[in-house]
């Protein structure tokens, strides 16, 4: 199966993305494009701000590593089972970049609130937090719905990344993306202004016309650039397709301790595209 | 019957469960999405286990959102959360100690918790590590604060705190702590040492009860291989699973 | 293929139930269970609120005609090309049932806010039009994101229906329905207490096993209960299985033009089963 | 080079909809859709066509909510509305005569027009029926008004109004409709007698730019098949599609 002709590379990919711009991840099993993470430290990109919907591990902390990121907003980072995220806790801990914490379904409400276009969604919740007093973005009303006053609701803006960046299953030569069930990057494409996705196999036929496939179809209306990535998402996973690389990721967080160990990783996986086993 | 700290445990969560239709689980949680497979097991039908990164028990297919929008409907009968730091009044803190935003050190995140603690009825908190680092006096960042005035729209909140020690069950009304049971060989002496904060406790406190035999040999005979496929070294290594 | 034997009959369905029930139905083209709808009317359904998900078509007018509805919550109901919905006219001219006008998305919010368990939902538009004054329970308040104040906003309360009721293409035997790319029953279904079902076939295997058919996948956890009708939206279509059957909508409207023919068309369509050609 | 009044009607509606990147089309609209279908086929690929009830004329696939959410984001940048009733300020009424809600007419309703009369800039009203029963003085129930106060968020609105007489132009800055063009035979005579409200016109006043015989002869050889898939009858009848 031929690549198509209107595919970009991934490095071409990550030169579309300027320094500053805010770019919408999925979390760590939701197809996140590896390859186009890589692609953005060989660009040398500056300044990112990140939105993870609404969490993230390897992908945040080495583009924090590599110095890519100048803000953050996020539920969590961690690596899960193997510990801290170990660029993203030191970098917050020496105030290298700026943290905008929230809580998973106010991320997903800021996006939706964007899919509609309007400027806000109401949500339960979040009051009384420290999450919510230092976030002077996101307001408290009072339930206007509620008879008699009281019954505060915060309120989250819609939040606009300029790119939303993932990882999909398949993508075919009409332009079409394929994401199945993971109904999150949906939500990304729609919320941000342009997607720029990597694709693990191409898909033979038209994907919006083959009506099994179209309920988990993103159409090219949403679409800015499609490269073909296989094994994209490496070292993490492609449900359905591949399991995370744990022993990568291992040796991830050994190399992350020193500032050379760090290097040298990057010069292995990332400048020199060494890839999966 | 012998049974080991872990099956112990996992018999008291599922107790807690009693009743619960929808149970989900979040990540991380071995100990408690084990009790949440246990009372899906024996409840013919009635329960449904929703354990994060497990393929086959997972109730829900429409993406990230979904779990959060089911908690919000109330359709969402009990969670787990754990934190970095937890207090007396059962605030908890996943995000960072010292003074934000330049903390002392850094936590991963808030996760779901500044949501699910609101809806959710039955959060049940689960901190193995027993220590004054951990259940401070008061946090020093509030992800999730353990109780709301009266006016905040909240079905959801803390039910209890189970550690390596003992048990606690949250009082909603006093918003305090009150010691449940202690695990086998802890003293009370020992949880006051280890505990930053005040709480309740009766006269006489007695052991966490027991696990009932039946329900240890179901988790021996099929939660083990159950939890397997989300934490197989959790299942080898401290239910002896050998799948 | 044997029909799962947790099934019921549409006519168990219908009698599940009860008079005064708020129903949640899609549009025309979006999966119409005629055949519940038959049951409904064969039950002698009484004071039914149908909640139109965002319009209608022959399901509302046959209802409204049979007596079977009080109270309708619509962004219209018309028979399309072939013209106005009789039964449906006939009841808002006389003050036969209560009618509470919206406009297709302001529909779509009060579901997206039921979905979420959120109180309501902001919508730009229908700001100054009589839609918004003949609703008291639509607020407007000025957007709290806005610098200064102004930017009037209107919040659409959150609408749970007691019942969901479509016609799908294929439900299994573990009690999954798969509506493909039809998000509106998805969001119905969500948004509502219950979900009834009809579906066109039987699919062999587990919808929720299959990573191609999972996006578009109802799973049991809303799904109150299904039947097995096949034909289930004539004379409407099923896209992809068949198209409507625009010679019996035109026979219909030529019944509906008297008392007595509507008698003789559900005499002859409703309570003696007769079907499709 | 002879042509039909709906060849004239789809040629001067494409010449609105230059520059439109995405164009949405509604319910029963076959002679906007055939426009827009133009408009697609002239474009090279930069203006897609969006034809409510096509299978092959639909960019999107996300449900029923996905049009309006697109135009909620500015991502539609034309569509088409009719009403029951139009006045001179460019309120539309797809709900009822009379005094709702007992009114002496109903009509279906209002569908997404209150929404999309605001959020998509070009909103064309196309209504063939030109008569005073249809464009009043004031309309009885405003489905959507022709516009708002300064301090409502509206990018959206009115563009033109097309009839089986005229195309009137819409003022946005005085919220009056301007008489633009006569169809072939038509006077201003007949329109002022047809017409229940006031509106602007020239001093002279032309009659509708002719269609380009370039786009004519696409819609006979292209167009006329295309949208034979949503309005067959009408591609026939009308467009003398004979396929």
């Amino acid at each position: 199966m031929s690549v198509p002709e209107t595919y970009l590379s991934t490095d071409e990919i990550a030169s579309s993305i300027p320094d500053g711009a805010l770019i919408g991840v999925p979390k760590e099993d939701g197809g996140v494009s590896m390859e186009i993470t890589r692609a953005l430290i060989r660009r040398k990109a500056r300044r990112l701000r990140l939105l993870t919907v609404p969490v993230s591990s390897i992908q945040a902390d080495m583009l924090i590593g590599a110095g890519c990121v100048a803000e953050i907003e996020t539920s969590g980072v961690s690596m899960g089972e193997f510990g801290y995220a170990p660029h993203f806790r030191r970098a917050v801990e020496n105030g290298d970049i700026l943290i905008r914490d929230a809580t998973c379904p106010a991320l997903y409400a800021e996006l939706q609130a964007s899919e509609k276009g309007t400027p806000f969604m109401p949500l339960r919740g979040i009051l009384g937090s420290d999450i919510l007093a230092n976030r002077p973005d996101w307001k408290t009303i009072d339930n206007p719905m509620a008879d008699g006053g009281g019954d505060p609701v915060v309120l989250l803006p819609a939040a606009r990344p300029d790119f939303a960046i993932f990882h999909a299953p398949f993508g075919d030569r009409h332009g079409n993306v394929w994401v199945g069930a993971r109904r999150e990057c949906v939500l990304l494409a729609h919320a941000s202004a342009e997607t720029l996705v990597t694709v693990e196999e191409i898909w033979d036929g038209n994907l919006m016309e083959d009506q099994h496939m179209l309920a988990g179809t993103i159409p090219p209306i949403y679409v800015g650039a499609v490269a073909y990535a296989p094994r994209g998402a490496w070292p993490l996973s492609l449900p359905g397709s591949y399991e995370r690389d744990g022993e990568h990721l291992k040796s991830y967080l050994t190399a992350a301790k020193s500032k050379d160990g760090f290097a040298a990783y990057l010069d292995r996986y990332v400048f020199s595209k060494e890839g999966a086993a | 019957m012998e049974y080991t700290r872990e099956e112990l445990l996992i018999c008291a969560i599922a107790r807690m469960l009693d009743g619960c239709r929808n149970i989900a689980v979040g990540t991380a949680s071995p100990i408690p999405g084990s009790a949440a497979l246990l009372v899906q097991a024996i409840s013919n039908g009635a329960a449904k286990a929703s354990i994060l990164g497990s393929n086959i028990h997972n109730p829900f297919n429409d993406g990230g959102p979904e779990l959060f929008d089911r908690a919000g409907q109330g359709r969402v009968d009990a969670f787990f959360l754990g934190g970095g730091q937890i207090d007396g009044e059962g605030n908890i803190n996943l995000v960072s100690t010292g003074h934000y935003p330049e903390p002392d050190t850094r936590f991963p995140g808030s996760f779901g918790s500044g949501y699910l603690y609101f809806t959710v009825p039955r959060v049940i908190l689960f901190r193995e590590e027993h220590s004054r680092r951990v259940f401070v006096k008061k946090v020093d960042f509030i992800s999730a604060p353990g109780w709301s005035p009266p006016d905040v729209y909240r079905p959801g909140g803390p039910y209890a705190l189970i550690t390596s020690l003992c048990i606690f069950i949250y009082d909603k009304k006093r918003h305090r702590f009150r010691l449940d049971g202690l695990l086998p060989g802890v003293t009370l002496e020992e949880v006051h040492d280890n505990t930053g904060f005040d709480f309740d406790y009766p006269d006489h406190i007695g052991p966490v009860v027991p696990p009932e035999p039946d329900r240890v040999d179901l988790i021996r005979s099929r939660i083990a291989g159950e939890i397997a496929e989300t934490y197989p070294k959790f299942a080898r290594d401290r239910l002896g699973w050998n799948g």
